[in-house]
């Protein structure tokens, strides 16, 4: 008989290795991206692709440069992708969502040593690179469900790379919704006052994110995730009660000037940020609990940042601050190991 | 480097030693301070002027006032405003007739102050113009202030008439949302900048509540000053 | 004088306006004592009270200054008298706590050349703050330089075991990783100001 | 206001301000005085910064504090040039110190190409963790299992994996700061001075049979070293010669000449010496898969 | 202590619906994982193996001083006699496992790569194996360590894993008193069953085996721990239990370690080993029933112990079961007992979480081995490992609650001190559960072998 | 001191030295005030003038300062030739003051100044002490120079106020903002590295 060979123990896995987990974050996007282009048409649908593939490009880019085995087939880089295209209007046009790509893969991956070594989330740092770059071009906004949305794609989207994108309002005109004021719920309740219905929300029916207008489609994307146990189940649930708890706090003292947690919860990108986004594993903390704490941070800092700060949206703020602190509330909750006293390491 | 153990420097010394050095240095800053006066201070003249022109355009003469809670007083002659003052420059023309005043607003923008230059035209009681002295805002957000025909439109006229009692401006001078100015003495905002106009708005406000009451009263003086 | 409120000027501060995140104020103390959490806290702390005394005694020295009209003495005057502050301080430390020194031991001089430090001094004076609002910049200046250090340090650390290709690590991976706090630190805008 | 008023207010004002300021520091730096010896900053700067250890002091900063106070000769610094050992010397006005190079040498000449395999290790590339695992899979278990630790944690670069899977020093390089000492998990490494010449390069206990058949350059304990050696400087101890460096390690060639594995070497220019009568060995590929014993 | 009925009770209920989650949960302790069984095996009987033609008798079977060989090459030994004497109180002497002729005294390969002193004796194949010699004594009225003495005697080592002398174990170290002797029949381990087959066709010996430990130890109560996996166990001991109700049967999760001393401790007792602690600090002393058993048959007896229970299975293996050992049998030759030598590429020692893989098949079955899996080729691709992706599950799987990232990524850097210092890195008892949940394959246990052996050296050096 | 050595004092600021790509020193004004390449080069040359005389002062000093009181004096020094740089700014023109903005004022507090001051030009003679930080000052505006080009081509699309890409250029804002500032000067930092292993892999390539 030849070689026996010799393996550490333990010598059985649970089988759910990093491609795996990552595929199956993928398919739960699956249904948030083709809701998404339902919505918006063609311009969503190039969005999605041109964002992806500039991410997947950027990776191998990356391993080439570094010499290493191309690390396309753990599929991080298509999560990222897919969710920073999630985030960015349909109307964006598609070199500004190409640059977003390549700045969330390089500037927020690869130069920290690439898949899990990243401090803050890939895709949040991607958006929010366009969004100080771009400002203008992050902040147009187009109707949801147009008529013709898959006849052609919204003018700004094919702008020519470097160059400024033209004015839509003509194009929104024609689209035969005159009443269009291009505000995103967050706006329409920050500078008129005026809440979306929660039915609005549930179905898509509002003016934002390629990926942030069905809030039912999100979650049940999120607990197909967790039930499955791919992500922290703690983290989206701390996220969505801190804010709850505490935009009820506010609605309770001024329901005129504060708007009903169900309104707080469901507008902006608060669920793709909780259940997608905040629970990227590489960004947040591990133990138990700095995870609790960390999703209430990220609640109470959007809260804050949509109450009384200068930006309408502030969850992809919110986790990106949340990511710095990451490692502090890691080292101050080490979790308490059996048999030993008191509650710190 | 040879003698290693270091002995103890007196107090003397040392007094000594930084003192002198305190006296050369504060010496070459006065010589530096006062042979530079002149061209800096020429130098600021010529930015007021320009920027008042760019919102006077005709004009000729620009004259700086201190308006205190006494009465107005000019400045020339001061070399420090008395500390309740509120600085204003008064704009003649060719002909020496005072067609506008000029005061500085300022207040915090989305990155810095937002400092800017505004006309008053006192026979209208309106705010007819407004320039940028300084801001570091956002270039191509916050700096639309500046080039933004609509925005710009707001100034034309911006009613800034006193109340009855004299004491403060009948209607506050405040900045509102994109596309819901209902008064003209409201400002509306730059949409994706409306921090930046708020900026703008409040400090033109509060600017013009502290002097107008202040000036309104003393016109003459000023119509009859060149 | 200035009409911001205390409350205002303090948050603003620490959040929107950081001195070293948005206003670029002591980059050199951030970029080089942040390596470890240990030394960050009490650089830190050691920072914010020098622009505390540094603010204090910049309100007075100021008075005298506009009493006797030499306004144009004042970079001098305020870098003089923080450096014989942190001279001082230096000195205190040393002789009280030499462990503590021996760890900050290089970095202690460094607060005199922290830009921070005179930035409050000089800020403060061109805005013409109140006492009441000097305090409330130099203690949110303070806190602000050490909240950023921190979280610096914090991430550091853990950079420190991820692997971080060669060719970033060192100051490069330190300046990128300022960059991406300065970038999240942009969502507090309008937090503090205004309104 | 005058010009002149105005230099001699500022004078007077800056006079006061640095005199007054001078006058605390004076005061300050009384009593607060601690005295540090200069030379010490001035040695440090001088050292390498390795911090390594190597010399037995706490790092760098104490090993500056130790020469100046003349607990340690400047030479004892591996790590620096001579040069700069000669410098500090000079600045403190002591003797250099005579410390004799001291290198990392290694127990073991079983690479790939003589020394069989029992079992194939998969897993993560560090010898102490194929260790951990089974022993590694080397059938002579004391051997080098080649995956290199060493070479991971030596700081200067000391040692690279040849072709066999064996670690080579550079002892140009080698500071003998004991690093790949401390890390081995078979403890093949060991800090000896240059001038000690022979050495048994095996650190195989088992039966000569079993020993041979594991690896062929083993020692066997055959004893013709002992034999041949001044008397008392070689003995057999578990199955191998044991040199006894107390006794005069620099004599004495012949007593390598002998040896049937090769297993006792002289180390003499930088080169490493077998005797005439050790197998030539010219293989260059690993041992086939071994047979079940 | 509960009434006999309430714990058939318990018994029957999970066995009829084991991971019944409405209704009242079974105990247990935090964390851990829930791995493939794999326990075919439970349901055959014990099986005799033959006598291998040449036995390998280790002289250090337990942890402790290592045995004194007392034979002579060429000396005649038969089954049953001493042929190494216990070297002081933490030794157990070496009985001849066969009858034969004693051919060498030579190093044979261990479990840990190293070669280990062993006798090797000629088996006469055509002797009938009896148990020769036996020595039984008196034990009415012996307690404590006059009792412990007399056990070292039949050399008895924990099989619960740990090898720790059973007699040396069992006497509470100064100043502790022991209230609870816990009696490990989890099995927690994948794969394995010989503890279940003892407790289905020894209950007898164990409870007589739990009667001497307590008295040695002088425990007021015994509890047996039994996993909800197992309900024929469950039933014969509870049918076994003595009428007294100081020895009881609890039963507890199905779920991976629940068998370790410090989770087992917890689930029973809700009480948390100290760290750095042995459990007699708080009151508890372990045995495994395999061990109790073992106690119980061979004490009255005066037998020395020269075979054992092993669980021999895997996907290699043609023949799997429980089979009795002599000790010292070669690995080549129970393998090619069962069928599967010619198949087997990985062989572990113990079982699938924290076996270990062994180098050569010349290793014999020593006192400690609970189990041989033969696995067939593993997928040629090695399984690809990936950073550390901060997921925390291994955090979340701990049943120490230490922090595997953490230390995996320090143990990457080499900060061995730091894990130790500050992370608890003694503490791991090398579980297995975090490198089994890690998805990105990261051998974090190995790693904190490797931590904790580049320590251990370093003591030793220093 | 030969000449040849001073140059190399010289050139040792500017490259081997290089005060912000290679000490990584005076990073507040690196990253504050180049937004553009005009504000970059006039910080530098401002930060090189008070270097160079102050260094010099310093130099001449050097034996008449008592230990105690060196730092306050090499400040007080400094912080004159600051003074004066401001107001000879002042004087030439106000845009630039209000562009340069608190940050002329605040060379001062410049690392490099002090560190120069007190590990260089306290220890030699006046000639090498200032050459070395004049070099030191080109090196810093070389740097300056470098990021302010990116940041205004990038942010403005502009080149010393010149447009190069035409009206419908779309500006990358984030430049001129603070994050822009740490990413252009982190790609610097990583261009610097890069070139330097290059350099060093050539070396170690030819065969000793
Ligand atoms: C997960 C997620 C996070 C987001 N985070 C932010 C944010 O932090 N800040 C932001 O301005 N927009 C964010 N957006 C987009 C906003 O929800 C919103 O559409 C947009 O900010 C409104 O733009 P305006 O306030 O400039 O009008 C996010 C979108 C998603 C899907
Ligand atoms: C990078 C960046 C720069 C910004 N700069 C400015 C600015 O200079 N002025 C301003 O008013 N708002 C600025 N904003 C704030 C946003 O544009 C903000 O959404 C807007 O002021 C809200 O008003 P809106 O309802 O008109 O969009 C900036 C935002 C970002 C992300
Ligand atoms: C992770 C782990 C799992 C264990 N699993 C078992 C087990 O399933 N059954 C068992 O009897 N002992 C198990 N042990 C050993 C026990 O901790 C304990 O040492 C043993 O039960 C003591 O009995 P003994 O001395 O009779 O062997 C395990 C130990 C560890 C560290
Ligand atoms: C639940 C879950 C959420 C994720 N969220 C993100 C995300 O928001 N942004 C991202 O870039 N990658 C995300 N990833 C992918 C992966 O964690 C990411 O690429 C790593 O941060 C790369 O180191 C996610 C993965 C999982 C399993
Ligand atoms: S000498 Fe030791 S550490 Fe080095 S390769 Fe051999 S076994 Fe590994
Ligand atoms: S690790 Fe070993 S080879 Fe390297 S320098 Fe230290 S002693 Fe020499
Ligand atoms: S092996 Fe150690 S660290 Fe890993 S889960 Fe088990 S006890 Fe915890
Ligand atoms: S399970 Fe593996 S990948 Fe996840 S945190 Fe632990 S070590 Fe990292
Ligand atoms: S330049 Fe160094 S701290 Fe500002």
């Amino acid at each position: 008989m030849s070689h026996t060979e010799l393996r550490a123990a333990p010598h059985q896995h649970s089988g759910n290795d990093v491609p795996v987990i990552m595929r199956n974050v993928v398919y739960a996007l699956l249904p948030i991206c083709v809701f998404s282009v339902w919505q918006y048409g063609l311009s969503a649908a190039a969005l999605i692709l041109v964002v992806t593939l500039a991410c997947l490009l950027a990776e191998r880019i990356n391993n080439f440069v570094s010499g290493t085995a191309s690390t396309l087939s753990d599929w991080s880089a298509v999560i990222t992708g897919i969710l920073l295209a999630l985030t960015l209007p349909p109307s964006f046009p598609l070199w500004m969502g190409a640059v977003a790509g390549l700045s969330a893969i390089w500037l927020g991956k690869s130069l920290f040593g690439g898949l899990g070594q990243n401090p803050f989330n890939p895709a949040l740092i991607g958006r929010a690179f366009v969004q100080a770059a771009f400002p203008t071009a992050i902040s147009t906004w187009v109707p949801a469900f147009s008529l013709n949305r898959f006849a052609g794609f919204i003018p700004t989207t094919l702008t020519a790379p470097f160059m400024l994108p033209p004015d839509i309002k003509h194009w929104i005109k024609l689209q035969g919704l005159d009443a269009f004021t291009g505000a995103t719920p967050l706006a329409r309740w920050k500078f008129e006052n005026v809440a979306a219905s929660a039915m609005e929300f549930l179905t898509g029916q509002v003016t934002a994110c390629a990926g942030e207008t069905s809030a039912i489609l999100i979650l049940l994307c999120g607990l197909y995730l967790a039930v499955r146990k791919f992500l922290d189940w703690r983290i989206p649930v701390a996220v969505m009660g801190s804010v709850t708890l505490l935009s009820w706090l506010f609605h309770l003292a001024q329901p005129a000037r504060y708007p009903s947690p169900s309104f707080m919860l469901l507008s902006g990108g608060l669920m793709l940020g909780a259940w997608f986004m905040a629970t990227d594993m590489a960004s947040s903390p591990i133990t138990p609990r700095g995870i609790w704490l960390y999703g209430a941070l990220i609640g109470i800092l959007t809260v804050m940042i949509r109450y009384f700060g200068g930006l309408t949206e502030g969850v992809m703020y919110a986790i990106l601050i949340a990511n710095a602190t990451a490692p502090l509330l890691d080292q101050f909750n080490q979790p308490r190991v059996l048999g030993a006293k008191g509650s710190k390491s | 480097m040879s003698d290693t153990k270091e002995k103890q420097t007196s107090s003397f010394e040392m007094v000594r030693a930084l003192g002198l050095v305190s006296v050369i240095c504060g010496i070459i800053i006065v010589g530096i301070y006062q042979f530079t006066l002149p061209a800096a201070d020429a130098n600021r003249k010529l930015a007021l002027e320009r920027q008042v022109f760019k919102i006077l355009p005709d004009a000729k003469n620009v004259v700086t006032y201190y308006a205190t809670g006494k009465g107005i007083i000019a400045a020339q002659g001061h070399d420090k405003p008395p500390s309740d003052a509120v600085v204003f420059y008064a704009v003649y023309d060719s002909a020496k007739k005072l067609m506008g005043i000029a005061a500085e607003a300022s207040s915090a923008g989305y990155a810095d102050q937002v400092r800017v230059l505004y006309a008053y035209d006192p026979e209208k009681q309106v705010i007819t113009g407004i320039g940028v002295i300084s801001m570091r805002e956002t270039p191509g957000i916050g700096d639309r202030i500046l080039t933004d025909k609509a925005f710009l439109e707001n100034f034309a006229a911006l009613d800034v008439h006193l109340s009855a009692d004299l004491q403060s401006l009948a209607n506050a001078v405040k900045t509102v949302k994109h596309g819901t100015r209902s008064g003209l003495w409201q400002i509306d905002a730059i949409s994706g900048a409306t921090v930046t106009s708020k900026a703008v708005g409040r400090g033109i406000n509060e600017s013009a509540q502290a002097l107008l009451p202040r000036l309104l009263p003393q016109l003459d003086k000023l119509r009859k000053a060149s | 004088m200035n009409n911001d409120t205390v409350a205002n000027i303090l948050l603003t501060t620490i959040l929107p306006g950081n001195f070293v995140l948005a206003m670029f104020l002591g980059m050199c103390p951030f970029l080089g004592v942040s390596q470890k959490l240990s030394t960050a806290v009490p650089m830190g702390i050691a920072t914010a009270f020098v622009i505390l005394v540094a603010s204090v005694s910049a309100y007075f020295l100021n008075m005298l200054l506009v009493h006797f009209h030499l306004e144009f003495l004042s970079v001098i005057t305020f870098i003089t008298v923080i450096a014989c502050t942190v001279q001082l301080v230096e000195m205190f430390v040393k002789k009280t706590f030499p462990v503590l020194f021996r760890q900050l031991g290089i970095y202690l001089p460094l607060i005199t050349t922290n830009c921070a430090v005179l930035g409050v001094a000089l800020f403060q004076t061109a805005r013409n703050y109140s006492f009441a609002q000097s305090l409330a910049y130099s203690i949110g200046g303070g806190a602000g330089f050490t909240l950023a250090l921190i979280l610096m340090a914090g991430l550091r650390e853990r950079m420190q075991l991820s692997n971080v290709p060669t060719l970033v690590q060192g100051a490069a991976i330190s300046v990128i990783l300022g960059g991406l706090l300065s970038l999240s630190f942009m969502g507090f805008a309008g937090i503090g100001g205004g309104e | 206001m005058g010009t002149a008023y105005s230099m001699l207010v500022t004078a007077a004002f800056m006079a006061c301000l640095g005199g007054l300021l001078a006058f605390f520091l004076s005061i300050a730096s009384k009593r607060l005085y601690v005295y540090e010896d200069p030379r010490i900053d001035l040695v440090e700067e001088l050292l390498p910064h390795a911090n390594c250890g190597a010399c037995g002091t706490a790092g760098c900063r104490n090993f500056a504090e130790q020469t100046v106070a003349g607990q340690i000769e400047p030479a004892s610094c591996t790590v620096n040039t001579a040069e700069q050992n000669k410098h500090i010397a000079a600045l403190l006005g002591v003797a250099m110190g005579n410390v004799e190079k001291r290198v990392a040498r290694l127990a073991c000449a079983g690479g790939h190409h003589v020394a069989k395999m029992r079992a194939r290790y998969r897993g993560l590339t560090s010898c102490r963790a194929a260790s951990v695992a089974g022993g590694g899979g080397k059938n002579c278990s004391w051997g080098c299992l080649g995956l290199g630790d060493c070479a991971d944690v030596c700081n200067f670069d000391a040692i690279v994996i040849d072709r066999h899977g064996l670690p080579v020093v550079d002892l140009a390089k080698c500071t003998a700061c004991g690093d790949c000492v401390d890390i081995c998990p078979k403890n093949l490494f060991f800090i000896h001075g240059v001038t000690k010449k022979l050495w048994i390069a095996c650190r195989n206990e088992d039966e000569p049979d079993a020993a041979e058949a594991a690896c062929e350059v083993a020692c066997t304990a055959c004893g013709r070293c002992v034999v041949d050696g001044t008397p008392e400087l070689i003995r057999l101890e578990k199955n191998l010669a044991v040199i006894d460096y107390e006794k005069n390690a620099l004599d004495n060639r012949v007593a390598i000449e002998r040896c049937p594995t090769g297993a006792i070497v002289w180390f003499e220019g930088g080169l490493t010496f077998k005797g005439k009568s050790a197998k030539k060995i010219i293989r260059i590929e690993s041992l086939p898969a071994p047979l079940e014993v | 202590m509960r009434p006999i009925s309430e714990n058939l009770n318990c018994g029957l209920q999970s066995s009829i619906d084991m991971s019944s989650f409405f209704k009242k949960r079974v105990a247990t302790f935090e964390h851990g994982i829930h791995p493939d069984y794999h326990k075919e095996t439970g349901s055959l009987p014990i099986q005799r193996l033959p006598f291998a033609p040449k036995l390998y008798v280790p002289l250090s079977q337990h942890v402790g001083k290592p045995a004194i060989a007392i034979v002579r090459v060429g000396q005649e030994v038969l089954r049953g006699e001493v042929i190494a004497k216990a070297d002081g109180m933490f030794s157990l002497p070496i009985h001849a496992p066969a009858t034969g002729i004693v051919e060498a005294i030579l190093p044979v390969p261990s479990d840990s790569g190293a070669m280990e002193m062993a006798i090797i004796i000629r088996v006469y194949q055509a002797d009938g194996q009896e148990i020769r010699v036996r020595n039984p004594q008196n034990l009415d009225g012996l307690t404590g360590v006059a009792l412990a003495m007399i056990m070292q005697q039949i050399g008895v080592a924990g099989k619960g894993g740990a090898v720790f002398p059973t007699h040396a174990k069992l006497i509470p170290p100064n100043g502790c008193v022991i209230d609870t002797l816990i009696v490990n029949g989890s099995e927690c381990e994948p794969f394995l069953t010989c503890d279940h087959r003892i407790m289905v066709e020894r209950a007898q010996h164990i409870m007589t085996g739990i009667d001497f430990a307590r008295r040695v130890c002088g425990a007021p109560r015994a509890i047996i721990g039994v996993e909800d996996n197992k309900p024929d166990a469950i039933a014969a001991l509870t049918a076994a239990l003595p009428g007294d109700g100081s020895v009881t049967v609890k039963v507890v999760e199905t779920k991976y370690p629940q068998g370790a001393a410090e989770t087992l401790t917890y689930t029973l007792l809700g009480r948390e080993v100290p760290v750095g602690k042995r459990s007699s600090s708080i009151g508890v002393v372990m045995n495994n029933v395999m061990t109790m058993a073992y106690v119980g048959k061979l004490l009255p007896l005066g037998e020395g112990m020269t075979e054992r229970v092993v669980t021999v299975a895997g996907p290699a293996v043609d023949r799997p079961g429980n089979y009795i050992v002599p000790l010292g049998t070669p690995l080549h030759f129970l393998l090619d007992s069962v069928g599967a030598k010619s198949r087997a590429k990985e062989v572990i020692l113990g079982g699938p979480m924290m076996g270990i893989a062994i180098a050569s098949l010349d290793t014999p079955v020593t006192k400690g081995v609970c189990g041989v899996l033969a696995f067939g080729k593993k997928d040629d691709t090695e399984q690809r490992t990936y950073p550390c992706i901060h997921c925390g599950k291994c955090v979340k799987a701990c049943p120490k609650k230490l922090n595997p990232t953490q230390m995996g990524m320090l143990a990457a850097k080499r900060e061995y001190e730091l894990m130790a210092d500050q992370f608890f890195l003694a503490e791991c008892f090398e579980c297995g559960c975090c490198s089994y949940v890690c998805p990105s394959h990261i051998p974090l246990v190995q790693q904190f072998r490797v931590a904790k052996s580049f320590l251990k050296d370093r003591k030793t050096a220093a | 001191m030969s000449v040849p050595s001073n140059f190399d004092e010289f050139l040792d600021g500017i490259w081997k030295q290089n005060p912000i790509f290679v000490m990584v020193l005076g990073m507040c004004p690196t990253l504050a005030v180049t937004v553009s390449a005009v504000n970059a080069i006039s910080m530098g040359l401002a930060t090189t003038f008070v270097l160079g005389a102050s260094c010099l002062l310093v130099s001449l000093l050097r034996h008449a300062i008592p230990k105690q009181v060196r730092i306050a004096s090499y400040i007080l020094i400094i912080a004159t030739f600051v003074t004066v740089v401001d107001y000879a700014i002042q004087a030439i023109s106000l845009d630039l003051y209000e562009a340069l903005g608190a940050y002329i004022k605040l060379i001062v507090a410049n690392c490099i100044l002090l560190g120069r001051a007190e590990a260089h030009a306290a220890k030699n003679p006046p000639l090498p002490a200032t050459f070395n930080a004049i070099g030191m000052g080109f090196g810093f505006t070389l740097g300056l120079f470098a990021i302010g080009c990116v940041r205004e081509i990038l942010g403005a699309g502009k080149l010393f106020g010149i447009s190069l890409f035409g009206e419908h250029f779309q500006p990358w804002v984030v430049m001129v903002l603070p994050p822009g500032g740490f990413f252009v000067l982190a790609g610097w930092l990583i261009v610097f590295a890069a070139f330097e292993q290059y350099k060093s892999k050539r070396i170690q390539g030819v065969p000793s």
